[in-house]
């Protein structure tokens, strides 16, 4: 007995997920709907890099996708008020615009993409870990370091920014 | 089917389990249980009081910097976990560029405490 | 023909082991929030001088059962104002994580879901994923209470997680594995991480008491401030489900990670002769620190929410940091022997232990400082 | 039977063009970042799926996959703290109004 009809099947179901929690994302006017969803296509793309075989990414992919930026973004959405009506949404002029520009974009480069890389299959396996502390530690060490920059550099800055209207507030309260 | 796979499919499926296990539950309930909704019933509850308004509104953003400081260590943390398991073979030079590298979060640490972000009022 | 674990053959034993698995981890969930609700009461009453459950079947021990059957029969209120399919969605996904935890927690030799190379790194992402049932549940409550605690609870989970993960890693840099079979394996004899890397276990062992709203970090869901926090307008089984079966189910897994990374996991005395021993040995060690978890409630008081946070940030994260530097250092520096990370580790816990009542102190005197400074004229006159 | 590299490619520039439909199409801010990290998900498709391909044995493509996941986050962080503030000055989320609180 062989278990190969698995694999595609897991592939057709993981892209259905992945592109349907997109295109509802586009699509949905509530924005926590939105952003559940987004969380359920972050997920699947995590079922696609174990399917790779990149287990250690489809981890770090759920770890910040799913656990930090969804929840960071659930906050955002909390702390605004947004309005319900369904066409205060979208733009009105843009959207046909818009549609046409990214189909005459992207209907060539997926199919060319489609067709050209062909042959044969990703190396399925897992234990990508050793490889790739390796790589981040020797060759791109220096980028590694400048990670660390950029993250303080968001962190200073989200800070400023929200620090910033925190002192405006409590001014203003003292004012009243 | 190789190992790896394998694995995954158990882990799969003890989300699919643990899915089912919580509809069954609450399905049982919903069968057993009583359902007579009454307007009042059916009002938020917030102790005791009249309800007022919506609770879908504008929150305080200082919840939001601990958010922020969560995801930049979180990020810290994916590189932390494979230096761990090969830092012995990554020998001095993978401690000092790990030891750079929190050591440039701690500067946003340490500003983040120095700015008075660190205090939930 | 190839022969698997105790003699049976492989491709027999993949399923059987995933049936075991699964069924061992249901029966710990589901029995074990049983047995923790009732032990959790009882263990209160002794403390505090009372008798406890004690009229359902011998010594109240059917109490839990019958609490759980009124549950089911209960009335599911779903309050007008609630978020549809977010309201019925949280508890699942604030299940699942849970019980896909017990994927790769091993109760045995061999007895275990799978053996992930990431195994660790499995199981912190399923703790980040809990946060999101909470704060969904907080939203689609639709109630004041509800989102201000979900927000306070998400806030202390994801706080916590940081140094949790830390404590992992550390693990991690000792045993120079992820899987949860090496880090038992590693573990012979008496010799177990705990020796080697106290600190870590109680950096551990402070946060996961704040990611599973243990006293004395269980307020968000403080009953007497906010009405039970996020778990506000859940009723009936929608109720037991998040808080009887997930919350003690992450009591017991943070338990169960405890006893593997730290205590040895399913090693004890006649496990070499007798695989199955293991199960007993496990679920004891685990049962120890759920009992030490009740200790430590029925002992603390609850926290303010700015003393939890500033307590992690400004206490655990920078103590979790100079911990993993402190170990990879001098495990480069002597990679022959691990006693000098289990004397600096030790150290650590001192330091910690003796510097809380330290900082405290000044920390109570700035703030005295401040309030003479910011009294009226009138105050300090009369003061 | 395997999945051959073409349709993770495909998957990957279907949901790159998804997320550049909304950024193109939607107003409100918050959805805009989503849409971005969409984008950002699926150009980490394409590059674990080459690197698993064509990647010798130190894995180049997952590594910047990994500073993919810093850039995401930082941009999250920074994007959402500026939605906020700029929300704190006047409540609009919409970025076709925001253009309109000069100062």
């Amino acid at each position: 007995m062989t278990f190969d009809f698995v694999e595609p099947v897991v592939f057709a179901v993981l892209s259905i997920g992945v592109i349907a929690g997109g295109v509802a994302v586009v699509m949905l006017n509530r924005i926590t709907a939105a952003a559940l969803l987004m969380a359920f296509t972050f997920l699947s793309m995590a079922g696609m890099f174990v399917l790779l075989g990149a287990e250690t990414i489809a981890a770090f992919q759920v770890l910040i996708y799913v656990g930090a930026i969804t929840v960071l973004i659930l906050y955002g959405v909390m702390f605004t008020k947004f309005s319900t009506s369904p066409r205060a949404l979208f733009f009105q002029k843009q959207t046909p615009l818009a549609a046409v520009f990214v189909a005459a974009v992207a209907v060539p480069i997926v199919i060319v993409a489609t067709l050209s890389f062909t042959g044969a299959p990703p190396r399925p396996g897992g234990g990508d870990l050793p490889a790739l502390a390796t790589s981040v530690f020797t060759d791109f060490a220096f980028p590694f370091e400048i990670a660390s920059v950029l993250l303080l550099a968001a962190m200073v800055g989200a800070i400023v920014l929200t620090k910033r209207d925190d002192q405006e507030e409590a001014a203003a309260r003292r004012r009243r | 089917m190789p190992d790896y796979s394998l694995s995954y499919v158990y882990v799969f499926a003890f989300f699919v389990v643990g899915a089912i296990f919580v509809t069954l539950l609450l399905t049982l309930s919903r069968l057993v249980a009583p359902r007579k909704a009454t307007k009042e019933k059916l009002r938020t509850y917030e102790s005791g009081e009249e309800p007022t308004g919506q609770a879908w509104g504008r929150y305080p953003t200082h919840f939001y910097v601990f958010a922020l400081l969560f995801v930049v260590f979180d990020v810290e943390v994916i590189f932390l976990f494979p230096w761990a398991v090969l830092f012995r073979s990554l020998g001095v030079a993978g401690l000092v560029e790990v030891i750079v590298f929190i050591g440039i979060l701690v500067v946003g640490l340490y500003y983040a405490w120095k700015k008075d972000a660190l205090n939930w009022y | 023909m190839p022969v698997g674990p105790f003699g049976i053959d492989p491709l027999i034993w993949a399923p059987l082991r995933l049936v075991i698995a699964v069924g061992l981890a249901l029966f710990l969930v589901l029995n074990g929030a049983l047995l923790q609700i009732y032990l959790e009461r009882k263990i209160q009453a002794i403390i505090q001088d009372r008798l406890g459950p004690y009229h359902v079947g011998p010594f109240g021990l059917l109490q839990t059962f019958a609490d759980a059957l009124k549950l089911i029969s209960k009335e599911d209120v779903r309050a007008a104002a609630t978020d549809g399919w977010f309201f019925v969605a949280a508890p699942a996904l604030v299940f699942c994580p849970m019980l896909a935890s017990w994927a790769v927690l091993p109760f045995a030799k061999d007895i275990v879901g799978t053996n992930l190379n990431i195994g660790l790194l499995y199981l912190t992402t399923l703790g980040s994923m809990t946060v999101l049932g909470i704060v969904i549940a907080g939203w689609a409550s639709n109630n004041k209470y509800a989102l201000v605690g979900g927000l306070r609870s998400a806030g202390q989970l994801i706080s916590y997680e940081i140094p949790q993960i830390l404590a992992l890693v550390s693990v991690a840099l000792v045993v120079g594995s992820l899987s949860m079979i090496d880090i038992t394996r590693s573990q012979t004899g008496p010799f177990v991480n705990v020796l080697i890397l106290p600190f870590s276990f109680l950096i551990y062992f402070i946060a996961a008491l704040a990611e599973t709203n243990r006293t004395p970090f269980d307020l968000p869901e403080a009953e007497s401030e906010l009405v039970a926090g996020w778990l506000t307008e859940y009723s009936g089984m929608r109720w037991g489900t998040m808080l009887a079966l997930s919350e003690y189910g992450n009591v017991t897994v943070v338990c169960a990670i405890v006893t593997t990374l730290w205590f040895g996991g399913w090693q004890g005395p006649g496990v070499d002769a007798i695989p199955l021993l293991g199960v007993l040995w496990f679920t004891l060690k685990v049962y120890a620190f759920i009992v030490v978890m009740m200790w430590i409630r029925a002992t603390l008081p609850r926290l303010r929410i700015d003393q939890l946070m500033s307590f992690c940030w400004k206490g655990l994260i920078p103590m979790a940091l100079v911990n993993i530097v402190a170990v990879a250092t001098l495990a480069l520096a002597f990679p022959n022997t691990l006693v000098p990370i289990a004397i600096a580790n030790w150290l650590l816990v001192v330091v910690f232990v003796a510097g809380i009542p330290f900082f405290q102190r000044r920390r109570l005197a700035t703030l005295r400082a401040r309030a003479r400074a910011s009294a009226t004229p009138a105050v300090r006159a009369a003061s | 039977m395997t999945v051959p590299l073409g349709a993770y490619i495909a998957v990957s520039a279907v949901l790159f063009f998804t997320g550049c439909a909304g950024v193109l199409v939607r107003r409100n801010a918050v959805v805009i970042l989503m849409c971005v990290e969409l984008m950002l998900n699926a150009a980490n498709l394409a590059l674990v799926a080459f690197s698993r391909k064509y990647g010798s044995i130190d894995e180049r493509g997952s590594v910047f996959v990994i500073f993919v996941f810093v850039i995401a986050a930082a941009e999250v962080a920074v994007g959402l703290a500026i939605i906020l503030s700029a929300y704190r000055n006047r409540p609009v989320v919409d970025v076709d109004e925001i253009h309109q609180m000069k100062g």
